[in-house]
């Protein structure tokens, strides 16, 4: 078995308004030297799988149709065989 | 009897709210904003629906640090007679004035329709003009409704008589135990799904929200004098 | 702000001679001619932001350069319209010193690349163009295309995500999304459309105009900072779609309804001070670019501002970037000078950034200042008013002629009606659309008195005893098939839809949805659209108070059906006139108004069953409308009428299933008819409404039909047992309950959509 | 400068309604192979701090105060200074 753990992060340019928010209650509560948060998601996938290959091209091909989206997210993985 | 409405930015059932109360207790009602801590001069609060600080991080959560909520505080700790409705409830739970968790709808979708619920309790401020068991219709708007808490607490909650509201029927969100509604151990403060302040005249499509403002109002009456 | 004379071009930049000899203005949408024109204004050549903000200016989006001389067709006066179009948004009186509010908008090119958020800011741009005009928002509507819903997952992924995406902002806004409507065709598969609507109330002494005055007033930003997103989204939608759109793609412009709500909340205390606002515009399509250029325009006024004021998101942005952003959540406002701490008191309350960027100033110069460079001066008129103009050429389409000699009728006998009742029942073009408006928070602002689901929503307007009703509607179908008819169709339904629930139709936003206006064909279903609309608004007395069109809504060269959507609005004037398309109580008459013709040409049952359309749509007899109209609305004021319901897409069967569904109940009909049962029963024949009436008004009914000439036939009865039982010339061709029916209009789109895709945003 | 990455996971015990609607997805995309699916956030919070200790406190305090919530999520945190 596989466990893929996928980090899916708002691309570069694209506003992201949930952490400007955070990043203002967190001034709120006096952390003022808080001058950027950037929010995203952190997935992890277990699946039954031994061969590596083809757990690789199995979460490639996860993060390209449904994890994140191409058009506003990059995404980055780990897979590590678990028992 | 002199309710407080607090605004948070990005609330948005404030003014029905306001409105309710003025159409079907003809009381006074003052919004307040979030920024302001102190609500010695109210007798209630209502903490309106809505998606204070656009539902971001958790929803409530963010609302649950500003200032006014020491006074809802201070008023929940005084016996006065808190109502978190929706947005409010969730705010209620961020702050630990009602226990348990929100989590997302089980089918992850929004979800507004006309519910029925079931009136579990009536010996408290908010229920007494209602009847044990009586099933009503009011209406739900939420996506973040499914309400969680552990094992234990749930056990607490059932014995103590905490849960108001259930839903009748469908559950809508997944809500553990088919919550909609419950209250703290004093019994002062409440929390529900539902939105009374939207079935209040019969052309909304149902009348079942005005006997929870009436029997706050009923309740302030008995235990103030006729003031 | 010094004054520098001479306008520079920055070094990163192409230099003025290397856009001419590269002929990069291409790269912008621009013309050759109309490069030559800009050469003309400016008497020299543009630099790259000059040319930036023409380009944008210019585009279709912003000057209508292709439709405006059909556009002037529209009725567009009326005793009622206090502002046409020309503003944010149109504005009609509604008596007791009350207005409301009604812009449509589409927003389909971004929808197609990122439907959540396309959808989104496509509900956040329509709202500001609301409140922008003073008004508080008080209910949203939409109209949606799609591809196959069955056959695509790409399609139900679409439709999905636009869903997810409109609730998304009127949710968090507290704006209830009341109404709308969605159609699945494949003619949408590359193309979706996503139109939306939003209304709002004011008090006369309230109405803002988007005008700059006064020389040396300020003029202050307010709302999001400015950062990359959507450069070129104007000119971006006045292109059609092909593979190279997805790397001239904007960057996606991301929603923050959180951010609106603050905005709106602060420009509606703006606005209650009376006299603090001189003008007011949301900068929406172009940004910056279109919002300054437009005030200055308007005002008779020129404008200077500083970019380095402007607040931005991201470093290292060139002014051409700061002039084209599409960033979301922003508003432009000029003050008298010299009360700038008062808006800046307010945005400060909403945590809204403000900034004064600029002034107006005499004359005609826009001129922009970055890093202490004059980087533009353009005369201003010749962006607003000197955009070019074009009138196409028009091609009747074979298509067209080839569909004279279509029978639909007999391509269609052979469906036994109770068969062809299923079929349209569980369409998903005619099923319910629970699926879609329980997502939507519809009950927000405790107003809403008819829910979507009915033939027009109704908000109920606080302290008095009026209430709206509004509804969008458009049928492509008959469009393609029939420019002009379909065109007073797409008015004529929406009026019929409001006028059902007890209202006097008042006006109507439009939003045209074509192909590329550079192919006769399409240039000819939008004249013909334009001319039928015309017609029936000048009838029906509903003028146009604005509207939106966008073109080029094409993939692969294929254009979509000519889809013109209206939002029609309309006023009841007493709360216990509201209607619904209910059947009420067993006993009651059903009677139906209007003549039934056998037009099965573009139906639904058409579609269906051969899988296209042809032949030509129904005929749609503008005095006929009308007194149908009328008589409604007269039964309906005078207490006579239990239920009212408009006949539109699948014919008497659909809109009996409707009204006994709704109700519960049964319905007992028994018809003669020179037509065949099928024909009978699914024709789209328009100018029809179906009724139901307490047994002792009946005859009330039938007398004013006769008085009003209107053909008003007795169907039968609502009955207590849940089934519908027709029967036609003596033989009984339909018989179902309704549970049965209930259940196949209620599961269709779920269905479709299970299992649903998920997201995880 | 320092950059904390926080990661707030759900309690095993709870229930995660949008884990188990992207497994179903995944499902229908053909990967019926994945067992389990768990969602979580991931922040960059980025703190004008000099001394590590403090930012360490800093961030520690906005965990518990605001970014996780204690009732069904648990957090932790990586630390790295940033120029
Ligand atoms: N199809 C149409 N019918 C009537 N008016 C229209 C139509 N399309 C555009 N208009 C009007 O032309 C005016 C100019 O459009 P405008 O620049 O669109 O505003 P926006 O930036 O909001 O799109 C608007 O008031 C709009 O109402
Ligand atoms: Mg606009």
């Amino acid at each position: 078995m596989f466990k893929a753990t996928i980090f899916v992060t708002l691309k570069e340019s694209v506003l992201d308004p949930q952490g400007v928010a955070v990043k203002n209650s967190l001034h709120s509560l006096g952390l003022e030297n808080v001058h950027e948060v950037r929010i995203g998601k952190r997935l992890e996938v277990f699946l039954d799988q031994v061969d590596r290959k083809q757990a690789e091209a199995q979460v490639q091909m996860m993060c390209e149709k449904l994890l994140a989206n191409p058009v506003m997210e990059n995404y980055r993985y780990e897979l590590e065989e678990v028992s | 009897m002199h309710f407080a409405v607090p605004i948070f930015p990005g609330s948005n059932c404030d003014r029905d709210t306001i409105h309710a109360i003025e159409d079907v207790l003809d009381q006074p009602v003052t919004a307040v904003w979030h920024q302001d801590s102190d609500l010695k001069k109210f007798d209630a609060i209502i903490i309106p629906g809505g998606f204070s600080y656009g539902d971001y991080l958790r929803t409530g959560a963010l609302a649950a640090q500003s200032p006014i909520m020491e006074g809802i505080r201070e008023a929940a700790d005084q016996g006065k007679l808190v109502l978190g409705i929706c947005n409010g409830f969730q705010i209620l739970l961020e702050t630990g004035l009602l226990p348990g968790a929100m989590r997302r709808n089980d089918h992850l979708q929004f979800r507004c329709s006309i519910s029925r619920l079931s009136v579990e309790n009536t010996q408290t401020p908010f229920t007494l003009g209602f009847s044990q068991g009586e099933q009503i219709r009011i209406p739900i708007a939420h996506i973040e409704g499914n309400y969680y808490c552990d094992e234990e607490t749930l056990q607490e909650l059932q014995q103590k008589g905490q849960i108001i509201f259930r839903y009748a029927g469908e559950n809508p969100n997944g809500s553990i135990d088919y919550i909609a509604g419950i209250c703290n151990e004093r019994r002062n403060v409440l929390g529900m799904m539902p939105h009374p302040e939207r079935a209040i005249f019969d052309w909304m499509g149902s009348t079942d929200g005005v006997k929870l403002f009436t029997s706050m109002l009923q309740y302030w009456k008995e235990n103030n004098g006729a003031a | 702000m010094q004054l520098k004379q001479k306008v520079i071009s920055l070094p990163n930049e192409p230099t003025p001679e290397m856009i001419r000899e590269q002929t990069l203005y291409k790269e912008l949408g621009l013309k050759s001619e109309e490069y030559e024109q800009i050469i003309h204004h400016l008497k020299r050549l543009p630099t790259w932001t000059e040319l930036g903000i023409y380009s944008v200016m210019w585009s279709e989006h912003c000057s209508y350069k292709n439709s405006k001389t059909l556009l002037k067709q529209f009725p567009t006066q009326g005793s009622r319209v206090l502002q046409g179009p020309g503003e944010g948004a149109g504005v009609i009186d509604i008596g007791d010193e009350q207005a409301v509010v009604f812009k449509i908008e589409s927003h389909n090119h971004p929808s197609a690349v990122e439907p959540f958020q396309g959808a989104a800011t496509g509900v956040g741009g329509i709202i500001r163009d609301v409140f922008s005009m003073g008004a508080r928002p008080i209910a949203l509507l939409n109209s949606l295309r799609f591809g196959d819903l069955k056959s695509s997952a790409r399609v139900r992924y679409l439709f999905e995500q636009v869903v997810a995406g409109i609730a998304h902002y009127g949710n968090c806004m507290g704006i209830p999304t009341v109404g709308g409507e969605v159609v699945f065709d494949p003619s949408y598969e590359g193309n979706p459309l996503v139109n939306a609507m939003c209304v709002g109330l004011l008090k006369h002494d309230e109405l803002q105009k988007g005008v700059a005055q006064g020389v040396g007033n300020p003029v202050i930003y307010v709302g999001a900072r400015t950062g990359r997103d959507g450069i070129h989204g104007a000119t971006f939608a006045s292109e059609e779609l092909n593979e190279t759109s997805e790397s001239k793609r904007p960057a996606v412009q991301v929603g923050d309804p959180f951010m609106e709500k603050l905005l709106l909340e602060a420009c509606m205390e703006m606005v209650e001070q009376k006299d603090l606002l001189l003008g007011i515009q949301d900068m929406g399509a172009a940004g910056l670019t279109c919002s300054s250029a437009e005030m200055a325009a308007k005002g008779g006024y020129g404008m200077d501002l500083n970019l380095d004021l402007v607040p931005r998101r991201e470093q290292g942005m060139t002014p051409y970037e700061i002039m084209l952003s599409e960033s979301q959540e922003r508003m432009l406002l000029v003050v008298e000078q010299g009360r700038e701490s008062e808006v800046q008191a307010i945005c400060d309350k909403w945590g809204l950034t403000s900034a004064v960027i600029g002034r107006v100033s005499e004359g005609d110069r826009y001129r922009l200042f970055f890093q202490g460079e004059l980087v533009a001066d353009i005369p201003l008129r010749t962006l607003v008013d000197a955009a070019p103009c074009y009138v196409q050429a028009q091609k009747v389409p074979d298509y067209y002629r080839e569909n004279e000699s279509v029978c639909p009728e007999e391509q269609l006998q052979h469906i036994d009606p109770q068969v062809g009742l299923h079929q349209v029942v569980s369409s998903v073009n005619l099923a319910s659309k629970r699926w879609i408006y329980q997502q939507y928070d519809h009950m927000v602002q405790a107003s809403t008195a008819v829910c979507p689901g009915s033939d027009a929503a109704v908000i109920a307007i606080r302290g008095t005893d009026k209430a709206l009703a509004m509804s969008t509607d458009g049928n492509a179908r008959y469009v393609y098939l029939d420019p002009v008819q379909g065109g007073r169709i797409a008015v004529a339904e929406a009026a019929r839809n409001v006028v059902c629930t007890g209202a006097e139709p008042l006006g109507l936003t439009d939003c045209l949805n074509f192909g590329s206006p550079e192919k006769p064909e399409v240039y000819w279903q939008l004249a013909g659209a334009i001319q039928g609309m015309s017609e029936a608004c000048q009838e029906l007395n509903t003028p146009v108070v604005g509207g939106n069109v966008s073109l080029y809504n094409e993939t692969k060269g294929q254009a979509i059906y000519p889809t013109p959507v209206v939002g029609m609005v309309g006023l009841i004037t007493s709360r216990k006139h509201i209607m619904t398309q209910s059947f009420k109580q067993a006993g009651d008459v059903i009677l139906l108004l209007g003549e039934t013709l056998a037009e099965l040409g573009g139906s639904e049952l058409q579609s269906l069953v051969t899988g296209k359309i042809s032949g030509r749509p129904p005929v749609l007899d503008l005095e006929k409308e009308k007194k149908v109209q009328q008589v409604v609305l007269h039964a309906i004021r005078h207490g006579f009428v239990h239920s009212a319901h408009d006949l539109a897409e699948g014919g008497l069967a659909m809109s009996l299933a409707e009204s006994c569904i709704a109700g519960g109940l049964g319905a007992n009909v028994t018809a003669k008819t020179q037509l065949s049962a099928l024909t009978y029963l699914f024709s789209e024949s328009q100018s029809r409404i179906l009724l139901s009436v307490p047994e002792n008004q009946a005859w009330h009914l039938i007398a004013l039909a006769e008085d009003m000439g209107v053909k008003c036939t007795h169907l039968g009865e609502v009955i207590e047992v849940p089934e519908m039982r027709i029967c036609i010339n003596g033989e009984s061709v339909i018989h179902e309950s309704v549970q049965e029916l209930t259940r196949k209009y209620e599961e269709a789109i779920p269905c479709a959509m299970s299992p649903s895709l998920t997201s995880t945003n």
